[in-house]
């Protein structure tokens, strides 16, 4: 793999720049291999790196319907973070966040990963309680979390408006070492390490069919490019996961919805920190070229048509704009919408099916990206030992049958 | 002896601040209509022309029209629902005759005369001010008068019934009706 | 200063209105009618800002909406500040001010522009490839550093107080773009009847007909035609003609949303407009008039100010009255340039030459310019530019073959470029249409449609003002005419090939399809030019070139990566000619290169118009109580729960929460005090299945219940999950008065609805809100009975006649009232119940009748002390979505007997009877003093190593002035089996011990409930 | 903002009503004959088709009534709307 560094791009630019070489082959697809990745997203390519890179697996194939990186990876609004209230949560979440912080050395490809805090805004009592039962569940699991008053709040992103508002902002959880990365970084990096290591990424390619064999094992993918055979297959496919699963008759505990962000124009600096609201539905933070980059809540109805209704988004920055008045002369430049697959306890499902040799790793609902690493990681750990790791060993697709749900949401449920 | 010793009830109407500091726009002139009898009956089909009976104003079996006699309204809601209201009335009688006449019949009847308030908004330009709100087209073709149903107004639910091509009644719970109120202002504040 | 670019005559500027207006500081002249740009280039200003990355000084390149070089802030006080404005979209206005930005310290001379020295070690994506050395140094040195160089425009810093407003709108036929196309659209859908809304982004409607000085209509001046067109339309009822407003999106389901700009083009706007309004317009049909975007040439030093685009110095010149400068040279690569040579050669500008891409000139145009003496050259680039701030020559070089011969140096004041027309189809491609590349014309044009929409005029590649105005015509009267058959917004057709009924004879330029897709030769040493593709971004084409050279091979993938297309102009003239330089790049179709998405905003989009009305206390509905405005008048502190205020606490002079809550807490217990439960929600179940209803929701049994009686009921979700809870009261055998929490309320209703309609069908009962029919008075404590007494009528009082947990109709002041006796507390109380418009007047005679037993209002706070006091809990608090009704002590609740209910099923999994469940408990802490954290969690080894296993957590903690002591309610794995035991409340700074014990600290037996 | 045709009110706005999820999924008659695993279908399977889906929707800001759709999830275009109750009409796509 040609090294990037600063010398190198000094060197290269005495070339005129021409010395560079693809980041990633171009490969037609082998008539097999030994584990074939659907899904060319941040965690299918982070899956792939950490099959070749920890457990020796090259023979991996990674098969993108579009092109790499172009679902949510490319859509989302990059929040990492691991303040999670469950240990199995906390588990995951925690271990992404220590893998970030390596991971621009690890690959040698800038992420840009930015530990500008993640601050949550607490408006009422019942949400109060919610962060300080996070703050200290975190603290005892080893994770950063910290609770500020309002005071602390107003004083560590001044931008915000936390009293003249219609619910008044009583404090915050903070956690310091969340922050954002480059999400195009993500699956690019993942992507040229991997391919380094002879993992083959293959794009423009849709899986048709899942073959399996008498026994009923996986035998290989029917693609738009012919067969391929392969040992294991892992599904990656976020909002399409259930179409791929069904190709192999998995019903699944998912459902698909279109998730809509937007940026404003580029600004110079004006917003510190990632601040998150889910009492009134606002994510806002400030990208590396300026832009203010703000997610809004799902829509109401399953899809896959990656758009969304405008109400969402009036609804979104009614939201924005109490919380940052100023920010109201500020111009969206561009809206846009993603597919995400939401499980009934909207945590994750990373785990062996009921179909030898096929793995899922979905239901990742909107906060997928701040795990890309450490899914990926745990993912190649199951796939590749056939057993899941200890990390994602409560993830399991048997945990609806027996209620062992993992259910944040639910957790925070505003009530009362 | 109770009585004397007791002040006489006072309804309150939570628009009442908001209506005495209203300013008047000829566009769109707004009111906070006084206390109604109001009535919310359900019931299968053979309970529906014996209430209108007893009403006084049968039922309209077409969704979303209201039928009117001697200051009496009946608002179809939904296909098994409808709001009775008598503007200025005592809701126990109403109730008492509608009840009785519907006696062992499968239908509910609850007194919801408290439940909301009504606002009147009047003028050339009362659908416009309305639309700054509430998402239906209400051109005469399709929002033609005496056409009710429950809508939303900005984030609040109401019901709307078209009196007059440029009168609406709007019926809004209690506690959503000052939102409403200065919302209403708000649309019609650039027609002052 | 003078405008000495001005022309004499001419231009359609009110040269009556004078205008004056203030740049980076200095004052300047213009005219009513000008834009910003126009008036600054009458003064001869073309450097107007400085570019993203590279700090080049820029110009202006267009005269519209995808201009991506002339950013503006424009304040008209502090708070009144929008940054990165275009100024050929700016209206002048007397007084107007604006600033020039992304410069320090001045635009002459600026410290950025070092950046360009540097500019080979930045090439596209550079910053992917470096920075990563030292670890951590990313956060603490280079992001700062690129965070303070990137950016715009700088953000306002006070709050903005402009309203905005929106409205929806319905119509039959919603024409975009009010060019001759959409005139003509217009014009045949309202000769038809139907309802037209017409929008156009401009001040004035016209579109290029607004640059036309030759040209003519049915026999009349281009201008003449357009101004009776107008008067048509506007006498017409049935058409609402919208000017500066923008069709920025593009929604399922022919939802179009359009910014109004109402009031910025005013020097003194009235504050009773909004700012901007939001349309949403729900159209039967849509057609789509967006015209067509001249496309740059891309050439070396294509960027230096002075260096535009031919189409706009004809819009300068014709309609603004202003020459771009007065020696130009033209490098076209269609009859563009031509049509814009003799228009500027007719208003005083010298053309020094006419470089044509093109080999063989055999259209009318440019024999008119031989004609003219023009030094037209054929198969002739330009292949750099001189001067520092602003052009100062121009070299042309003739192209053989492959390569260019040695450049002539033409002195020039201006460049003007023209590659061609692209049609703007963003609207087409929003709406989910398919776009089609037409080889022929080099385009890509609307295919097959999604929504019902209809294209018209150059945005589908028709030309020539006849051809587009009979375009336009046809495609109006189809509108018109599918909109009549208009059943539902099902899935459009892609409209079929449309016949104009009317003939518009015109005279007009007609400048073919010719054009120039890529980057034009210039035979230099790629590593000393700069060709602009994506002028904001500073995206040369040497970039383009080396992402493909790195494997980026999906335009998506290149646009990412070198950023072209993603500015502010959302590449409106770069898209283009980026995928022709991927397609010579790659040897690959342009087709087969891909075409970017367009997304909504069109154009950038206030965010204030989305938020509207919404702002404050209009954010959400604020509920308040029949009883709010009393306690506000008497002290009470409110918190929000769910959309309502509630009465916290009431605070007597100098008294802080602790005080005045200890203070209430005492008066409820040793006498008598008064809660405002408004907010509890109520459903009134009717009808003669009410009872078998109740069964199968609640987890209770319902059917013993006599009429009279009240009854604590514990709903579940189907998962077997506490969803809610609340006293029921049955007033009749076939009518139950439910409760539920203050938040559920709305949760509980469509939950009951949901297994209602769809489950149980024929079950003959039905639901009514009547949370607000009701205002609700807790009057609780030994007293409670003293206080009511003298109040009530037609109901006996007395323990006997009215046993706790029981419920009577009668009237109380006068005032119908349903009765509750029933207690939160845990002391003797009762809930009155009365029609919330006598709420108030209730509430005060009960203040009035208790005041001989110092009677007190309460808040939700003390109603919290006194419920955990009793070990009562609250649905959200100690339970949170994850708990049964067993693990709060509620198995009692659930009917054992009942085949089934909702929930019952989840129930019976293992795992729901697990043994190390969360079970609710009470805790003392060793230190009575101590008052627990809620959300604190409880351990057994509070040394232990992290991760530290936790037991469970304080749900609720508060000091309790009855016990002189704290109290706590915990939730905490097999809690009950684990009562006696001691363990540890793990805090940052140490651990507290705490007992655990029976979650019943006062009266347990229930003996004050009888009193 | 889609337009739904209510079987009552006929085409209102999408804000006038509340997402039901996947429609025809009928509660077990007995819950407790049912498997830990086939009360865990009937909880949380679901088709979640690319391509038509029958859903529920329920015009809560209406007449409140909850009704059947058939619905494109790629084009978000409504083929059909029937009443609770109904069978789905045989238009194709996932069952």
């Amino acid at each position: 793999m040609q090294k990037f560094s600063g010398f190198e791009l000094f060197r290269r630019a005495l070339g005129g720049h021409h010395g560079w070489q693809p980041q990633w082959r171009t490969p037609e697809p082998k008539a097999s291999y030994d584990v074939i990745i659907v899904g060319a997203g941040g965690h299918g390519l982070a899956t792939a790196y950490y099959l070749a890179k920890e457990h020796g697996i090259r023979n991996v194939a990674v098969i993108e319907r579009g092109w790499l990186g172009g679902g949510n990876t490319g859509r989302n609004t990059t929040i990492v973070r691991s303040n999670y209230l469950f240990d199995e949560s906390a588990g995951l979440y925690e271990h992404a966040v220590k893998l970030w912080e390596g991971l621009s050395t690890d690959l040698n490809y800038n992420v840009m990963y930015s530990a500008r805090g993640v601050l949550m805004l607490a408006h009422n009592h019942h949400d109060e309680i919610s962060f300080k039962r996070h703050v200290h569940s975190n603290r005892l699991n080893g994770v950063d979390n910290e609770w500020l008053n309002a005071e602390q709040v107003k004083e560590f992103c001044p931008p915000l408006n936390i009293k003249s508002m219609r619910y008044p902002i009583l404090g915050g959880a903070l956690q310091r070492r969340g922050g954002t990365a480059r999400h195009d970084a993500v699956a690019w990096g993942f992507a040229r390490a991997a391919d380094s290591r002879g993992v083959d990424i293959i794009q423009n390619c849709e899986v048709k069919g899942i073959r399996r064999g008498p026994d009923g094992a996986v035998e290989g993918v029917e693609t738009s490019k012919g067969f391929i055979g392969a040992k294991k297959v892992g599904v990656v496919a976020a909002g399409h996961t259930s179409v791929v699963m069904a190709m192999a008759g998995v019903r699944m505990p998912l459902e698909s919805y279109p998730l809509q962000a937007l940026v404003s124009e580029p600004v110079k600096p004006a917003f510190p920190t990632v601040v998150m609201s889910n009492t009134i539905h606002a994510y806002i933070s400030q990208s590396d070229k300026g832009e203010m980059v703000i997610g809004a809540g799902t829509d109401a109805y399953t899809s896959y048509s990656q758009r969304g209704g405008l109400h969402i988004t009036t609804h979104t920055l009614d939201a924005i704009c109490e919380l940052v008045p100023q920010f109201r002369r500020l111009r969206m430049l561009r809206n846009w919408g993603g597919i995400v697959d939401v499980t009934p306890d909207r945590s994750p499902i990373i785990a062996r099916t009921p179909v030898p040799g096929l793995y899922v790793n979905c239901g990742w609902g909107t906060g997928g990206f701040k795990a890309t690493p450490g899914s990926g990681h745990v993912f190649a750990h199951t796939i590749a030992r056939d057993t899941p790791h200890a990390i994602n060993a409560p993830f399991t697709l048997e945990r609806f049958r027996d209620g062992f749900l993992i259910d944040e949401a639910a957790a925070a449920a505003v009530a009362h | 002896m109770l009585e004397r010793s007791m002040p006489t009830p006072v309804a309150a109407n939570p628009l009442d601040a908001l209506a005495a500091s209203s300013r008047p726009v000829e566009a769109a002139r707004l009111t906070a209509l006084g206390p109604a009898a109001r009535l919310a009956f359900r019931g299968r089909e053979a309970a529906i022309s014996p209430a209108g009976d007893a009403f006084g104003v049968a039922l309209p079996r077409e969704a979303c029209r209201s039928h009117q006699a001697e200051g009496r309204f009946a608002l179809w809601l939904g296909p098994d629902e409808w709001l009775l209201i008598v503007p200025g009335a005592e809701p126990a009688p109403i109730f008492a005759a509608i009840e009785a006449a519907t006696a062992g019949m499968p239908r509910s009847l609850v007194d919801v005369s408290a439940r909301s308030v009504g606002i009147e908004i009047a003028g050339a330009k009362a659908a416009f001010v309305l639309n700054q709100g509430c998402p239906l087209d209400l051109s005469l073709d399709a929002f033609p008068v005496g056409m009710c149903t429950r809508t939303v107004f900005h984030k609040a639910e109401i019901v709307l019934v078209r009196l007059a091509p440029d009168i609406f009644h709007i019926d809004v719970w209690r506690s959503f009706a000052p939102y409403v109120w200065e919302l209403l202002e708000e649309g019609r504040r650039e027609l002052a | 200063m003078t405008n000495r670019f001005r022309t004499a005559s001419g231009g359609r500027i009110d040269r009556t209105a004078p205008v004056t207006f203030r740049f980076d500081g200095t004052t300047y002249n213009g005219f009513k009618g000008d834009t910003l740009a126009s008036a600054l280039i009458a003064n001869g200003v073309h450097l107007v800002g400085r570019s993203f990355k590279y700090h080049r000084p820029r110009g202006f390149l267009s005269a519209g909406s995808d201009e991506p070089n002339a950013l503006v802030t424009v304040a008209r006080d502090a708070a009144r500040t929008a940054p990165n404005l275009r100024a050929t979209q700016v209206e002048l206005y007397d007084g107007l001010t604006a600033a020039s930005q992304n410069r320090w310290p001045s635009l002459n001379f600026d410290a950025g522009a070092m950046n360009d020295l540097f500019s080979p070690f930045l090439p596209s994506g550079f910053y992917y490839k470096t920075f990563m050395w030292p670890a951590g140094a990313w956060k603490r040195f280079y992001e700062p550093k690129i965070r303070a160089m990137a950016g715009l425009g700088v953000a306002p810093t006070l709050p903005d107080p402009d309203r905005y407003t929106q409205n929806y709108a319905h119509c039959d036929v919603l024409v975009v773009g009010a060019g001759p196309a959409g005139l003509a659209a217009a014009l045949a859908a309202a000769e038809s009847g139907a309802k037209v809304i017409l929008s156009d982004e401009q001040a004035e409607f016209g579109g290029s007909l607004l640059s036309e000085t030759s040209a003519a209509i049915e026999g009349k001046p281009a201008a003449k035609w357009l101004a009776e067109t107008l008067t048509n339309l506007e006498a017409r009822d049935n058409v609402t003609l919208l000017t500066r407003t923008t069709a920025f999106g593009y929604f399922p389901h022919n939802l179009i949303a359009l910014a109004e700009r109402v009031t910025e083009h005013l020097a003194a706007p009235d504050p009773d407009l909004p700012r901007e309004r939001l349309w949403q317009v729900r159209a039967k049909e849509v057609v789509l008039a967006t015209g067509a975007l001249e496309r740059p040439l891309v050439f070396p030093d294509n960027d230096r100010p002075g260096v535009l685009l031919a189409d706009s110095g004809r819009t300068y010149l014709n309609r603004y009255g202003v020459k771009p400068g007065e020696r130009a040279v033209i490098f076209t690569a269609c009859d563009a340039g031509y049509r814009t040579a003799l228009d500027l050669a007719t208003g005083g500008v010298t053309i020094s030459a006419i470089a044509d891409l093109r080999a063989n000139l055999d259209g009318e145009l440019p024999a008119r310019a031989l004609k003219a003496g023009i030094d037209v050259r054929p198969a002739t680039v330009v292949t750099g530019t001189s001067g520092r701030l602003r052009v100062s020559s121009a070299d042309l070089g003739k192209v053989k073959g492959g390569d260019v011969a040695s450049p002539e140096k033409v002195a020039c004041d201006v460049v003007l470029m023209s590659g061609g027309f692209t049609p703007s189809v963003h609207l087409f491609s929003q709406s989910r249409g398919k776009l089609a590349w037409d080889a022929a014309s080099g385009a890509y044009l609307p295919g097959t449609s999604v929504e019902r929409e209809r294209s018209a005029g150059a945005c589908r590649g028709v030309y020539g003002l006849q051809r587009v105005l009979e375009d336009g015509y046809a495609q109006g009267e189809a509108a018109a005419k599918a909109s009549r058959d208009f059943a539902s917004p099902s899935r459009g057709a892609t409209p079929a090939p449309a016949t104009s009924s009317r003939a518009f004879p015109a005279q007009a330029d007609d400048l073919g399809t010719d054009g120039f897709i890529g980057a034009t030769p210039h035979g230099r040493n790629p590593a000393f030019t700069k060709a602009l593709v994506d002028w904001q971004n500073d995206v040369t084409s040497k970039d383009i070139k080396l992402a493909t050279r790195e494997g980026f091979r999906s335009i998506e993938h290149v646009k990412r990566y070198t950023t072209t297309g993603m500015a502010t102009d959302q590449g409106k003239t770069s898209n283009m000619n980026a995928l022709g330089i991927v397609s010579e790049a790659l040897k690959e179709e342009v087709p087969k290169i891909g075409l970017t998405t367009f997304r909504p905003p069109f154009t950038p989009t206030t965010f204030g118009i989305f938020a509207g009305a919404a702002r404050g206390d209009l954010l959400d509905p604020l509920r308040k109580t029949a009883i709010h405005d009393w306690a506000a008048e008497h002290g009470a502190a409110f918190e929000d729960v769910s959309m309502w205020k509630r009465a916290h606490y009431f605070p007597k002079a100098g008294e802080d929460m602790h005080a005045a809550v200890a203070r209430e807490c005492k008066a409820v217990r040793s006498s008598v005090g008064m809660f405002d439960a408004s907010t509890l929600g109520k459903i009134e179940v009717v009808g003669p299945d009410a009872a078998e209803f109740m069964n199968r929701i609640y987890t209770n049994a319902w059917a013993k219940l006599e009429p009279g009686r009240l009854r604590y009921g514990v709903m579940l979700r189907e998962d077997g999950f506490v969803m809610d809870d609340g006293v029921v009261g049955r007033l009749a055998a076939d009518r139950f008065h439910v409760t539920t929490t203050t938040g559920g309320a709305p949760r509980v209703l469509a939950h009951m609805e949901d297994y209602l309609q769809t489950e149980w069908p024929d079950l003959d009962v039905w639901l009514t809100s009547t949370t607000e029919q009701w205002a609700v008075i807790a009057v609780q404590g030994q007293n409670a009975r003293a206080v009511l007494q003298p109040l009530i009528e037609g109901i006996d009082l007395s323990k006997e006649a009215f046993p706790h947990m029981s419920v009577r109709e009668g009237r109380i002041c006068g005032v119908p009232t349903r009765l509750f006796s029933v207690s939160f507390t845990g002391e003797l109380g009762f809930e009155v119940n009365v029609p919330a418009e006598y709420g108030r007047f209730v509430w005060e005679a009960i203040f009035a009748a208790g005041e001989p037993f110092g009677i007190t209002p309460y808040g939700t706070e003390t109603m919290h002390v006194l419920r955990a006091e009793k070990g009562y809990i609250i649905v959200g608090q100690e339970t949170d979505g994850t708990a049964t009704p067993d693990d709060v002590n509620l198995g009692w609740a659930v009917g054992k007997a009942k085949k089934d209910f909702v929930g019952k099923r989840s129930l019976a999994r293992d795992s729901m009877s697990a043994p190390d469940r969360k079970q609710l408990v009470g805790l003392l802490t060793k230190e009575p003093a101590i008052v627990l954290e809620e959300g604190a969690q409880i351990v057994a080894d509070p040394g232990a190593p992290v991760p530290v296993p936790m037991l469970g957590f304080v749900t609720s903690s508060y000091p309790s002035a009855t016990l002189g002591r704290s109290i706590a309610l915990a939730v905490i794995k097999g809690g009950r089996a684990r009562i006696g035991e001691t363990l540890f409340v793990a805090m940052p700074d140490r651990a507290i011990e705490v007992e655990l014990v029976e979650p019943a600290f006062y009266d347990p037996k229930g003996e004050r409930l009888n009193a | 903002m889609l337009i739904i045709d209510c079987p009552w009110c006929g085409k209102r706005p999408e804000i006038e009503f509340r997402y039901g999820g996947e429609a025809h999924i009928a509660r077990p008659a007995d819950p407790s004959a049912l498997t830990d695993q086939e009360w865990a279908d009937f909880l949380y399977s679901r088709t979640n088709p690319k391509g038509l889906h029958a859903e529920r929707w329920r015009h809560i800001h209406g007449c409140g009534r909850y009704f059947n759709a058939v619905r494109d999830t790629v084009s978000d275009f409504f083929v059909v709307t029937y009443k609770a109750g109904e069978a789905r009409p045989d238009i194709g796509g996932d069952k």
